[in-house]
């Protein structure tokens, strides 16, 4: 199982992070990736400008607990996972996740989980700049709800 | 000397707090707590939140933890990356 | 929503898609994209190729049901999939399917759900070359299990 | 003449089948394919698989539709693609 995990203020590039994950292994068959972006909108506001605040350390420290969680949970090749941190802008890359599996279920699952833990375990804090306002983002519930997806008795979807 | 981290909406409201705060025999972060929301009273709704987590030394702490000299105490407000 | 559905024998390249993808709205806050590789093995045989089989216009329709059904699920802003076809060699890729959409949720269903149907009911023959033997690959019960969660009655997974 | 298309694992097991098949009053993909069951021994369990599918012109038919003269039918076994 190969780990990364990054937290930078540069941007990433998709196709270096898809070429290390599948050279990992021979025998990989599934690679799923997700990369967020800064939506240009968000609650019906335009955005002029993101900030992400990071405690050096810690936050890396949040992310690879997320990671751990994801590898003792299916049988993965590899997991790459980089956060931008800093100030953005609408249309710019925010998040990466790429999972490298044999097989497509446990590729897809294990990205799917890793952003919703992302989300609501990763010590990140988020603030929006709208019409020369700023204002910090607020837990949503609907993040909270999509965790409880991974901790009921039935199986994962 | 206890240095005093606040993050995220914590960050803003703490913009008097101050960045250092005297340790003492038995000093925990609670205490702390209840010392800066007295003082600031712009802190007292942000930092009393029950969602707040506090990390001593970049490790997540107990309410109720000694602190000690020169460590690093950070108060966390509930997390939005992603 | 913009739709691609491509067959063709030569290689795609990841980046390529996911700029395509990316650009395509400012509301996009989510892409999700899957690549399938062959694996050097399988049910314990060791590779040499694969070949896939298809019918020209048929396969193409079939895919673009497919991408249909996910559109009329979810609100997306993009679909892409292509679809390799002739003989392929173990670490090649074989299929990639991208989504784009505001949300991650829907991006991630819409995937997952495109490769399920995609792998049942696009029309394709799979043929494996392994110690020189030539032979059909079967329907996976594994495969026709996957489909049942996206027909169930409960919210989709 | 019809025009006869085998894919996947039938089309290796159609080998020595027949590309064109006479066209006459009446005739049904159901009615060539027992036709070429009974002249090709090899083909016999694959083509009769309940999941094997036919198409006319490329689109999907039903077994008992009536062919025309110079259209194209394909057999067209279960799928494994992806």
């Amino acid at each position: 199982m190969s780990r990364r995990v990054v937290v930078q203020s540069e941007d990433f590039d998709l196709a270096d992070e898809y070429r290390r994950l599948r050279e990992l292994d021979a025998a990989i068959g599934a690679v799923v990736t997700f990369c967020g972006l800064v939506r240009d909108c968000q609650q019906q506001a335009r955005i002029d400008s993101l900030t992400l605040q990071h405690y050096p350390g810690m936050t890396e420290a949040s992310l690879n607990e997320v990671v751990l969680a994801a590898e003792q949970r299916w049988p993965l090749h590899g997991v790459s996972v980089i956060h931008r941190v800093g100030a953005l802008l609408p249309s710019d890359q925010i998040v990466f996740v790429g999972v490298a599996s044999s097989h497509r279920a446990a590729a897809f699952q294990a990205a799917d989980f890793l952003m919703d833990y992302l989300k609501t375990h990763a010590l990140l804090w988020k603030s929006v700049e709208s019409d020369g306002q700023r204002s910090w983002v607020e837990t949503k519930d609907s993040d909270q709800r999509a965790l409880q997806r991974w901790t009921q008795s039935s199986t994962p979807p | 000397m206890i240095k005093l981290l606040f993050f995220g909406r914590l960050g803003d409201s703490a913009a008097t707090a101050p960045e250092l705060f005297e340790a003492s025999e038995g000093l925990t972060p609670s205490a702390v707590r209840y010392a800066l929301a007295i003082e600031h009273p712009r802190l007292v709704e942000a930092l009393l939140e029950p969602q707040v987590l506090v990390s001593i030394d970049r490790v997540i702490a107990d309410w109720n933890q000694p602190l000690t000299d020169g460590c690093e105490l950070a108060f966390l407000p509930p997390v939005t990356g992603g």
